[in-house]
């Protein structure tokens, strides 16, 4: 299940839509804005995307997960628009029979969606300045969750 | 063939705009297509090495030749999660 | 923080109780009940404890994980008495600043308690009978999360 | 000396106590433990050889010695989490 919201993540209810009673595991993963990065404060993030191709490219790897893993749910909610600090911009949620697939599966799509769904975070900076992130290409060397 | 060059991001910001239309020859590649952008948007020029180009939704090799049709998108380096 | 509780356990409220705005990451887990066991059906659970003894090895391991990872805030819940069928039983809320240590303490977090901590279930099958589980020694086979 | 074992889950169940007297020579050790608790009390053979002894709310080796005021419990495995 993917899930593209302006309204801060429901977590309660993310970890409802994947729970099921022949699961055993259910890992919830929230990736959630900072306020410092080393001496820089954030005051909030801004979300954009490509919205077709974001979408599809998280059912892609919705269904690349389920078919490496025994998953039973799977769903994943990402913010976009405006985003406050401590709030979630990210969740991912994996129900399994036993906890290692919930727990691998949850980490490989959070590792691979900051690789290649297409959406961007500008940080907004305490000085007023704003700033769309571009990573370096490759796995990102200074990832922010 | 001209074709729209969807924009998103810091690409946005810099080229001031949703999409640029840029003019190639028939039959161009990704990789024609990302030297034609450079030299007629020489702003864009910092941030093309490291972006990727989608190509109806998917991500493009180089040498992927161009539909007339096709639906274009810069994709400089993500930063979701 | 260290919590054995006989109610339902409020996971909104334990991942607010990790949420900082130092952190880039919270995992929770939780582990749930299943209804099936091969074709065995369970009804409900039914968890006792040591009670002295299973606070300090809790108490331990959290201390242990702050040791060996940069965690933010780490929670770890355990339900006591009658747990019904798709509750969970145990809740493990790790943040930090990086994705990686909180995913490498929460899994860390709940195979050891699976070894170290004097918390027992039995389970209430549907044709009537009850039994409490005593693993074979040594990490378990047949792991029920 | 006398001691109490504290006694949970299985264990209580077998035994049909929460707690279970055993009366050892001064000095003894946890497996001077675990031998005369086998003796006295058969019905927890089965159970002891995977079950470990806790004094004092840890965990305790086979070597160590008793004292005569130890809070001691039998754990059988755990299945918690």
């Amino acid at each position: 299940m993917i899930d593209l919201v302006l309204e801060p993540i429901d977590t309660e209810q993310a970890l409802q839509r994947v729970a099921s009673q022949r699961a055993g595991a259910a890992v919830l993963f929230l990736g959630t804005t900072r306020e410092f990065t080393g001496d820089r404060r954030t005051l909030f993030l801004d979300y954009e995307c490509y919205p077709e191709m974001a979408r599809r490219k998280l059912e892609e790897l919705e269904a690349a997960a389920r078919n490496r893993w025994s998953i039973i749910e799977c769903l994943i909610i990402h913010r976009l628009g405006r985003v406050e600090l401590g709030e979630a911009s990210v969740a991912i949620a994996v129900s399994s029979a036993h906890r290692q697939v919930a727990f691998e599966a949850a980490q490989w799509l959070i590792d691979t969606i900051k690789q290649v769904v297409p959406i961007w975070k500008q940080e907004h900076w305490s000085d007023g300045t704003r700033e769309w992130v571009h990573p370096p290409a490759g796995p990102p060397r200074n990832s922010t969750h | 063939m001209k074709l729209a060059v969807q924009l998103f991001a810091g690409a946005r910001k810099i080229a001031g705009c949703d999409a640029l239309w840029i003019d190639l020859p028939d039959g161009s590649d990704v990789a024609g297509l990302r030297s034609a952008l450079g030299s007629a948007h020489p702003e864009l020029a910092a941030l093309l090495p490291a972006a990727r180009f989608a190509v109806n939704l998917e991500f493009a090799d180089e040498q992927l030749r161009l539909p007339a049709d096709a639906e274009i998108a810069l994709i400089p380096p993500v930063s979701g999660g």
